[in-house]
Order: C-alpha cells, then structure tokens, then sequence
C-alpha cells in the first residue's frame, strides 16, 4: 500500500517541475549544427557554385536519391547543368556532404521541409542553391593546389596555394 | 436549402472534388457551420495507435512531454481505427503488411487523413528491396508527406500542422447519409517553392565542430 | 414560482451542470495530466485551450457513425444511452445545497446503488453485441468487475447508514455537521474511493478497456457519436463519484463562510483531480489479482468495519 | 586456443571421413566441412556428448555459393549449411559447415536436437529454398505465403522497383486477406478443450501492446492462454539482401535499422567485422568514442523499454519521464552525431567526424542527472506493489531453458549467469574499464527489468570512464582502405583526393575471407557473418540478431498465463521487430 502511494506521490511532485514542452512552431526547436535535416547547395568565398559536378556525392548516396549532369561553363568550369535531390527517398545520411570534395553539398539543420504532394519533394537546384559558404565559409577548391598540367606545374596557377606537403600527411 | 436524401452503399475511396466556391457560396449559414466543422476538425486530430517501424518511435516521441502534439489536441491516441481520424504510416509499407495497412485504413471512419511519415512510406526511401511498397500512395491516398529518416519529432509536428491547415479549408459533407457526397480540397501550395526565397537567402552556417554555437538555431 | 417549475428548472440546472461539468473535465484531465508529466496539454484552441472540448465534441458529432453489419444492431446502438442514462439519473439524488435537490428520496442511498448497477448493462450489452472477440473479453470483465465491486461499495456504504440513520443523501450530510464521516468511517472510505475507481473503470482498474491488452475493450467496434456517449459516460461517472464521495464521507456542502454550493464543488473537484492523479500513475492489476483483492480483502474488511461500527454504535447506546 | 584445436582433432577422430575439411577463419573460430549424412551426428556429439558441451545453437543459416569465386579449399558446394554452435562453458564458438548440391538441396532438419532450429530452418527454406527433411510446418516466415522465388539466391532480383510496381486491387487485397486467415488445424490446434470450447484470439498484426507489426494467435481458455503461434516477417526489409548490392561503406546507414532503438549499436559489429577481414586496427580514441556512443544508446534503447515496459502495465506517466530522459540523450547524440535514432556515424576505420567542442560539458551534465533520475524510477516504477504483482513469476524460463533457446543478453542474465561479451571477449577496448554484470536469479518479467536497469547505471559508469579519459589521437584510422580517409586531408591534396574518390565511389575493395563479429548489443549478442569474395560488395551478410531467438520463444513462456500476462511478457522480452525479421 505504502509503494503504491509513493509512486502516486512521485507523480504529484512533477506538478513542481519545470515543463520539458518546447512550444513548436512558436518556438524554434533548437538543432545543432551538426543534425542533419534539409541538403543545400553552396557557393565558394567567390560565391561561384562550389559544385564541379564530379557525381561522388550521387555515387556514394545509398539510396541512389542525387541525380546530377555535368557541364562547363566558357572557362571550362564545370558545373551541374541540373542537380535534382528526391527528398522522398533521402535519408539524410550525410555520405554525400563527406563524399563531397569541394564542400558544396552540406546538410543544414532544417528539418521543416514537408510537403503535400509528392512531386513536390523533388528538389531542383534553385530549390538547393543558396547564396554564401554554408559551414565552411573559407574553404575554396579552385585555390588548392591542383595537379600540373602542361601550361602549369603544381600549385603555381594564378589562384592557387602552394602544394601539400605530402610528408605531413603520415602518421 | 433542399436536402438531398440518398443512400450510400458502396462509399468510394476519394469522392472527386469539387470546386469551393460551388459547395460554400451555396449558403452562408451553412458555410458558417461547415467553418465550425473544419474548425472543430482541425483540432481534434485523433490519431490511430500504429505503428511500422522505426518512425514510430519518433511519432510516439512527438507525444511525449519535449514536443507534445497535446498541445494541438492530437494526443487522444486510439488503438482501435473506428474511433481515430489520423492514420500515420509510421514506417515501412511491407508488402505482406500492405493488405493490413489498407483493410486498418478502411476501417477507419470518415473523415480520415493520412500523413506518410519518414522515406519509407513517401517512396520506399532506403528500401528499394523485393519486399517493400516503393511508397505508401500505391496503396492509399496520403495528405501531407513527411520527409527524414526518421523525421525528428519536430518534423512530424510539422506536417501536423500542415495537416491542420489543410483541414481548414477542405468542405466536406455534414453528413454521410444526406447532402452532396464529395469533398472540396482547394489546391495546396508546394511548400517548396513557397520557402524558395527565403532558403536561398541563407549565406552562412554555424561551425559543425562545435556544440550549440551561440544561442542554438541556425540562421534561418 | 410553483413547486413544479421550481423543480423543473433545477432539473435543467442540474443536467446541463452535470453535461458541462463532465465536458470541462475532459479538458481538465488533459491539462492535468499535462501537468503531471512535465508538458502543458491542449492549450492552443481558446484561452488555456478550453475550446479543446468543442473541437473534440464538433468533431465527433460530424464523424461517420456506423454500425459494424456483424453486430446486433438494436443492442449496439442502445447501450451507450443506456450508460449515459444510467450515469444521469442518479445525479437526481444529490443534494446540492439544503434543500436544493431534485429529489430528496428517503431511499436516495439504495436509489444510487440500484442505478450505478444499471450502467453495467450499458458496457456489457455493447460489448456483447459488437460481435467482436476483443469487446467480448471486455464486456466479460467488466461482467466480473463492476458486479463484485458493487457489492463492496454497498457494503462500505453501510457504516455511513448506520451512523447517519438514515438512507437519504440529505439527512446523511446534516448528520456530518459534528465531523465529517471521512474520520470514524475511514475504512469505508478508503474502500468505497477503490469501488468507485473500479464502478467507473477508471486507470488502474479500466480493465474493460485496457487499451495495451484488448485494443479498446467494449468500445472496440464504436465510432463516432456512440462512442462519444461512451466517452461522456465516463466523465459523468467520475463526476457522480466524485459527488458522492463528498456528500458520504466529506460532508457535502457543510462548511463556513462560503455558499454551501461552493463547498461541495469545490470538494467535489480535489476529489476529481484525485481520480486523474492516480490515473496518471498507477499500473493496472490483472484481472484476477483484482478480483482476489476484491474478495479476499475488501470483502472481509468492509464486513470488519461494519461489524466494529455497529459494535461501538451499541456501545455508545 | 587450445580448446579449439582440441575440439577439431576430437570430431577428426571420431567422425573421419565425414570430416570434409577444415577452414580457416579470419575470426579464429574453429570451422569445418561436414558432409551432409552426418552433421546430424556431429552436431549431437557437440551439443551433448562432448566434455563442455556446445549447447547453445547460436545460429543457422545458408549461403548460396554458385557465384563465389575465392573457396580455397573449401569443398564443391552449389549451397552450404552453417551452423554455428556456442559453448558457455568453454567459452568457444564451433562452426559446422555442409556442402550441398543441386538447385534445391535437401537436408535432415534438426529440430529434434535443438527446438529452437525450427524458425532458423524455415528462414533458410524460405530465403534459400533449402529443404530440411524429417519435420513438419516448413513454411514460409518472412515472406508471405504465395511468394514465388528465395530472395537471396543470387538469381532472385532485389530491387522493388526492378520489378512489376506494386498495385493492391480489390481482388488481391482479398486473397491477401483470406491468406491470413488463421487456420488452427494447419498448426495442430483444435477448438476443444478437455471440457472447454477454446477460443481463437488474433492479437496483431497491427495491435497497441504488440511493440510492431507482430502477429501472435492465442488459443485462450476464458483469459488463460493454452497455446500461442507467433508470426512474423510483416517487417521484413531484406537487409541481407541490401548488403549484396551495397558497397561496404553505404551498407553502414542500413544497420542502423536493424534494431531501431540501438542506433550506432548496430553500426559496431558491422564495422568491427569490416575492419577485421581489411584488417585495420584503429586509434584508441575511436574505441573509446565507439563505446561512449554505443552505451549512450544502451542506455536510450532501455529508457524506451523502461517507459514502454510500464504502459504496457498500465502506467501512463513514466514513458512520459523516460522519453524526456532519451531526449537528453539525443540533445547529446545529435551535436556530436548529427541523427538523432539513426546516426550512421560509425565508419570503417573510424567515426565519422572528431568529437566537436562542449561535448564534455554536455556528457557531463548528463550523468548526474540520469542518476538520480534512475532512483526515482526505482521508488516510482520497480518497488510499485502492482508493478510487482505484475511482473514477479510471470514468463519465467530457466538457464537450461534460455541455452537451448538460444537467449542472449539481459534474458540470459536474468537467469542469474554473469555472461556479458563485453567482459568474455572483450571488443573495441571494453577491457580498459570498470564495469559490473548485473544479473538477477528468477528469470522472470521482473528479473529482466532488474538487469536492465541495473544496466544502465553500469553505462553510466561507463561513460563517465570515456569522459574522463578519452584520448587524444585521430577519429580515423590511417589505413587505405579506412573509408573515407580524412575529410581534411582530402580537401588539402590531390592525392588523398583520390584515394577518397575511391573510397566513396566503388567503395572499398575488402579482402576475401569469412568473419563474425558478435557484440553484446542492446537486445542480446547481434553478430554480423560476413563474407567477402574480394569485392566492393558483401558476397552474403548473415545478421543474426537477438530478437529472433527471444520471440520464438514465447508461446512457451506464455502457457497457463492470462492475456494480460502476455503483453507483460512481450514487454519485459524487449524486442523490435526489424531486430525480428531484419
């Protein structure tokens, strides 16, 4: 008898706690920078599109939900001439914000993104581009240094840093 | 106002819609009502106790205290479908579920909704595999799709509300057995395009190496 | 004013304050138990959300109600007015204020014990006539349930009567005026609350219902309004509990200052919040443990508390 | 390894030419080839004439061999049969291999050794079309009935979408329906009692106290329960199947789901064993940041039970409480992981990113404030006379009971032996801490929660040990085949750049060989068999998880007990059911 009203009790005394209820869609529900909700599209320090359209991100996407086509622009840029994301298939995974070599394709904190139709959950890239860095505001891969090519060696093209040296890298 | 009387033998799937205009201009005490109707809808989502898999956890974690969907009126959660209006697809259409996930749907009495929550009941998401339904809409027809795998809590809610807002402005019939038996959904904004601005103003984003910078949300 | 207009508008007061008082108490136990699990309930539609119970009422007044082609339908569709009604009349009893009552019987007592039985009918019938394995199993313990518990809350009952010398509610209450029976009859007390509990099956003892094991219980195969009867019986039960428990035990509406109106609801509603409390805590028993505990303890206490009321009763003599 | 080198030469000697051949393992675990007549014999000699018996049948599974092209030395096989024995006294593994020929091989079942083989042999049927001889009700499990073809033959197709789209007209919905139909008499069921009429209750596949899609059909005697039939595979996602066509790496996000309340728990024995066949031996500070993670979700995968567990009883306020509790837990999981229930974190070789700044501050505060949380669990929920009345007696099973069983984890401890993979074989570095076994004596609903709650305190200490002493070093091993290599490094050169495009796009090429790595997960022992053909791919992932093993055996530890006693029972198991049918 005495356990049952301890557990009664127990339960009264929250009456004095402070309520956990974050009051959604009032107040924001806070996410960390790292929680990975909505894919965006991010343009360099330059703010050129940071995407070359190499295709990582959709090969390394276990879901196969990136769909992409690459092009060059007059300086022989590449960039995706569509990039698509299906959010209906996406899981939010991150492997394409890794696989990403130049850092274009990165997971915001967003999570609002619902919809009510279906079709609508296809993402184009006007839906993902946006207009700065994103996380990583000074990271820029057209200035690291690139392989050598016969009008240049390596490193050494206008924009460039200097090489890495490769020594550093071991253990 | 004449009153049709007329008898419903085999009620269809999705009465085909009609135009707002026609069913609410008709008249104002009634659109009055039918306001309050909606209203009384809107916020008193019952949902039905199911669950697949993994977002049925998220979606029972979207009851509990740090979200709260009480707090929408939608936390009376009934086992049985007869009494619940929300059926959430909380997870992976299975193929030998599927039948259930349908006669469960059937069950449940008009008005009913559906939201498909989590990638696997929008398209199959991860599951691209012999035994999963690529979407839960092959087999029924769904109102607010909610995307994540799981969706977090704060996601589901989301879709809630939008659920809500849909709700509001649909005009369905008073009554089953007298009046016009088809529902009028205005059409539904893509959300997508109605965030596009706002979306790709966002320039800058916090660090991911460090824990809460600042207060907590993101910039936008 | 006549005697009979003067009675039919207490009648009136008292139907529409027992429907409202048990529509404002399901948004009271959705707050409350908000409260009590560290969240805040409905509290969106209206101030501090009490529209909440219009949305719910407009909502299920416009759900399809149907009737499953398998059940017997006259049975199906009588039994929630069978629970409604049966948890209505006997709010006739009550004496709310002295002499504001709608019928101060003689009997009032036996009148309420024959009423409360009546409901069992309500959830029996319904579940029996759904045709469904799982309102079956329901209806079944609610069989068990509600008829051994109303033995005991008889019984308990019986020690008041004795003290009071009486049957009528009225004259129970003006027999409290010295102290409250809540002291000499605590046994009694603390046996009819349990009975109570189980008369309106409520958590722990809503077994009929037990959503984690029969799904909904009797009401598996109810939708809309019916069910909504159901639902509005519920919370017409634990009001009329609620009430008598005070005009029994915690003398009605005795007490100083205050309009004597006042005093009982403002008992009446500790009493309710009491109830959605130990909703909000306790597990439930197994359907035999409840039984065995019905019999094999409250049994023999109550008959105990009887036998040492009558005992000193005499002895004071 | 004595004892393994003792038990190989012992079932040589006694079974001589059936002895086909003896197979190296990457995971040192004893492997031979028995030929088909006779496993029967060695798997009795084994199981009970053997000094230190194996009598824990842990698994049973096939592999479909006709595409394989690395079988050193292993016999001509179209299909093989592996079981895989456990002995807890000697503390050692046995793996008893048969070759078997032809498109739909046979073989002598042997449910009559191990009743607990009965499920297994079905799965193989079903996903092989393996007949097993010699027994009855060899049905489907996972598929529903009227499937056409074994999903993982290599010839069956995997992708839905390879395939016909799904429709479900009317007239298939009904013979769907009508295939569901539970027919007592196709399971030796009857209606009548000794002098009752019994009742047919379908509890599932879709019911609030069922934890999941999961079907149980009583045979009910007023309330009591006379007989129960467990069905499963309403949630089946063929994981294994995923695994052929994944690459190692973009496997990892799907092990995440097998049991959805573990997260990263799952993520461990996959990388382990990955890392085991590439034989990559990461940093200490991974071990360590692995162990933290895996016992904070220890610790969320049983607050859910906790709470769960008590609504089941009837209680409606802890899982309110526990919930809150897991939501501290995921404030923490996503700032460092990014997910909140699957945070596919784990990589091979690694984590996926270093430990961010603040995560002390937020373990730290954490700790205290679970403790004292879990002490008011305890007055609340565990000392509560009913919670007790609910629980004490009911769905007890005996140690004897558990082994033959195959029971694992928190159920197997419940019977009061101190069996815990963390302290017998220790991985990823559970050596370098301080942590007791709880266990508990009646092997019933109630000693099941008492380990499990005791559980999470030992997590806590366990975390606090992390905290205090975490490392320094890389969250990644410097290994090529660590997938991916270093994020900075590969946006600084060009030559990590493609050792990363690799990495991430074929995905690694792991060296042939065969590995099981087994951890002691939330649930039970989840262990992942692995072989590898030298490809991006798995040739065949086997997942044996602990729920399969735990619900087939409920309609024995549900006999003579009331409805509600069952929902108790399915409670205090603890099982997900994507740990059930994967």
């Amino acid at each position: 008898m005495l356990s049952i009203l301890q557990t009664i009790w127990e339960v009264l005394l929250h009456m004095f706690r402070r309520r956990e209820t974050i009051l959604y869609p009032e107040q924001p529900i806070a996410s960390p920078p790292r929680f990975r909700g909505r894919i965006i599209l991010s343009r360099d320090p330059d703010s050129h599109e940071r995407c070359v359209a190499c295709y990582l991100c959709s090969a390394a996407c276990p879901v196969d939900c990136i769909a992409l086509q690459a092009t060059q622009d007059e300086h022989g840029r590449r960039y995706p001439e569509f990039f698509r994301i299906n959010f209906s298939r996406c899981i939010l995974c991150g492997f394409c914000e890794e696989a990403c070599p130049t850092c274009a394709i990165q997971l915001t904190s967003d999570f609002e993104f619902c919809e009510y139709e279906r079709k609508n959950m296809v993402y184009e890239k006007e839906d993902l581009l946006i207009s700065g860095p994103g996380k990583y505001p000074d990271y820029n891969f057209y200035r690291v240094a690139g392989v050598a090519v016969g009008v240049k060696d390596k490193g050494e093209s206008g924009n460039e840093l200097p090489p890495v040296d490769v020594r550093s890298l071991l253990p | 106002m004449r009153w049709r009387f007329s008898r419903v033998d085999k009620p269809s799937r999705r009465p085909e819609a009609v135009s707002v205009d026609e069913t609410v201009g008709s008249n104002l005490l009634l659109s009055r009502l039918e306001d309050m109707v909606a209203w009384g809808r809107k916020n008193s989502i019952w949902p039905f106790n199911f669950g697949l898999s993994c977002c049925y956890v998220e979606m029972a974690g979207s009851i509990t205290s740090r979200y709260d969907i009480a707090r929408f009126g939608a936390e009376v959660i009934r086992g049985t479908p007869r009494e619940s209006d929300l059926m959430v697809i909380a997870g992976t259409p299975f193929i030998k579920c599927a039948p259930i996930i349908l006669r469960l749907y059937e069950q449940m009495m008009e008005p009913r909704w559906v939201i498909s929550m989590g990638s696997c009941a929008n398209s199959g998401g991860m599951y691209d595999i012999y035994s999963v339904v690529q979407g839960v809409d092959k087999i029924l027809p769904v109102d607010v799709y909610v995307p994540g795998c799981p969706p977090s809590p704060g996601a589901f809610m989301e879709g809630l509300i939008m659920l809500q807002n849909a709700i509001a402005v649909q005009r369905r019939p008073l009554s089953w057995v007298a009046g016009r038996q088809s529902i009028a959904r205005p059409p539904l904004p893509s959300m997508k395009d109605r965030k596009r601005e706002e979306r790709s103003r966002m320039t800058v984003l916090p660090n991911p190496d460090i824990v809460y910078p600042g207060k907590g949300k993101s910039d936008e | 004013m006549s005697d009979i207009q003067c009675r039919l508008i207490t009648v009136f007061v008292v139907l529409i304050g027992a429907m409202a008082a048990s529509a404002a108490l399901i948004w009271l136990e959705r707050r409350l138990l908000g409260l009590w699990q560290d969240r805040y309930g409905p509290n969106r539609v209206g101030l501090f959300g009490l529209l909440q119970v219009m949305a719910d009422m407009i909502k299920i007044f416009f759900k399809e109600d149907w009737i499953p082609p398998f059940a017997d339908r006259p049975v199906f569709v009588v039994s929630p007015a069978i629970v409604v009604a049966a948890t209505l009349i006997p709010f006739a009893v009550i004496p709310f204020s002295p002499g504001i009552a709608i019928a101060d019987l003689n009997i009032g007592l036996l009148f309420f014990l024959a009423m409360a039985s009546l409901s069992v009918y309500g959830i029996v019938l319904g579940g029996w006539s759904s045709q469904s394995k799982y309102s079956l199993l329901g209806s079944l313990r609610a069989t068990a349930q509600l008829l051994s518990y109303e033995v005991f809350m008889g019984l308990s009952l019986m020690g008041v009567v004795m003290m009071a010398g009486s049957f009528s509610l009225g004259a129970i209450v003006r027999a409290q005026r010295g102290m409250w029976f809540c002291i000499p009859q605590f046994v009694g007390f603390v046996i009819f609350f349990i009975a109570g509990l189980a008369e309106t099956h409520r958590m722990p003892f809503d077994l009929p219902e037990a959503e984690s094991e029969l799904v909904d219980g009797y009401h598996t195969e109810y939708s809309g309004l019916k069910f909504g009867m159901f639902f509005v019986g519920e919370y017409l039960g634990i009001t009329f509990t609620s009430l008598m428990t005070v005009t029994l035990f915690f003398g009605g509406w005795l007490g100083p200052v205050l309009p004597p109106i006042v005093w009982l609801l403002g008992k009446t509603v500790v009493f309710i919040c009491l109830f959605i409390l130990i909703r909000a805590s306790l597990p439930r028993p197994r359907y035999d443990q409840l039984m065995s505990f019905a019999w094999k303890v409250l049994l023999p206490l109550s008959l105990l508390n009887l036998l040492v009321t009558a005992g000193v009763l005499l002895t004071r003599r | 390894m004595n004892s393994q080198a003792t038990i190989l030469d012992e079932l040589k000697e006694r079974f001589g030419a059936a002895v086909l051949a003896e197979q190296p393992a990457r995971d040192a675990v004893p492997t031979l080839w028995v030929e088909s007549g006779e496993v029967r014999s060695v798997l009795k000699y084994l199981k009970s004439e053997t000094t230190a018996p194996y009598r824990m049948l842990y698994d049973l599974t096939a592999i479909d061999e006709r595409l394989r092209s690395h079988r050193d030395g292993q016999p001509e096989a179209d299909f093989s049969v592996i079981y895989h024995l456990l002995s807890l006294d000697r503390n050692a593994d046995i793996r008893v291999k048969t070759p078997l020929k032809g498109e739909y091989p046979s073989l002598w079942t042997i449910t009559d050794l191990w009743s607990s083989a009965d499920w297994y042999e079905r799965e193989v049927w079903d996903m092989f079309g393996i007949v097993f001889e010699g027994r009855t009700g060899l049905r489907r499990i996972l598929l529903p009935p009227g499937w056409e073809g074994h999903p993982l033959r290599k010839e069956h197709p995997a992708r839905a979408t390879e395939m016909e789209p799904f429709s479900l007209p009317p007239e298939r919905q009904e013979s769907a329906q009508e295939a569901l139909r539970f027919r007592p008499e196709e399971w030796g069921l009857t209606g009548r009692g000794e002098d009752t009429d019994l009742m047919f209750l379908n509890l599932g596949p879709q019911h609030p106290g069922a934890h999941g899609v999961f079907r149980v059909l009583l045979q009910l005697d007023g309330e009591e329960i006379v007989g129960a039939v467990p069905e499963i595979g309403f949630h089946h996602r063929g994981a294994e199947k995923m695994a052929e066509r994944q690459t190692w790496h973009t496997f990892i996000p799907y092990t995440d789901r097998i049991d959805y309340l573990g997260g990263v728990m799952n993520n461990l024995p996959y990388v382990l064993a990955v890392e085991k066949l590439a034989g990559i031996e990461v940093p200490d500070r991974v071990k360590v940041i692995r162990v933290m993670m895996v016992e904070f979700f220890r610790i969320a995968s049983h607050l859910v039970w906790y709470g769960t567990f008590a609504q089941d009883l009837g209680m409606l306020s802890p899982v309110f409480f526990t919930f809150n509790d897991r939501e501290r837990i995921f404030d923490i999981v996503k700032a460092v992981m990014g997910g909140r229930m699957h945070p596919m974190w784990f990589r091979i070789g690694g984590v996926a990113q270093d430990l961010p700044q603040g995560w002390e501050k937020m373990v730290r505060e954490f700790l205290p404030y679970m403790v004292h949380r879990l002490k008011e669990y305890d007055r609340t929920i565990m000392r509560n006379r009913i919670f007790k009345a609910r629980t004490m007696g009911i769905g007890s099973y005996s140690l004897p009971e558990a082994i033959e069983w195959g029971v694992t984890g928190p159920g197997l401890r419940a019977c009061g032996l101190a069996w815990d993979l963390r302290k017998k074989r220790p991985y990823s570095g559970y050596d370098q801490f301080d942590f007791e076994i709880p266990t508990a004596k009646s092997g019933d609903c109630y000693g099941r929660s008492v380990v499990r709650v005791e559980e999470m305190r030992q997590s806590l200490r366990i975390i606090e040990q992390c905290v205090n002493n975490m490392p320094p070093g890389s969250y990644k091993a410097l290994h090529p085949l660590t997938t991916p290599p270093l994020k900075e490094h590969a946006l600084r050169d060009i030559e990590t750049l493609i050792t990363h495009f690799l990495g991430v796009s074929w995905g690694p090429v792991i060296p042939p060989g065969e590995v099981c790595v087994a951890i002691e997960a939330t649930k039970g022992w989840n262990s992942y068999y692995l072989v590898s053909d030298g490809s991006i791919h798995s040739y065949r992932t086997r997942i044996r998880t602990p729920s399969f093993a735990h619900v087939q055996m409920i309609p024995l530890i549900c006999r003579g007990f009331m409805v509600a006693d069952l929902l108790a029972i399915l409670g205090s198991i603890d099982y997900v059911m994507a740990d059930v049918d994967r």
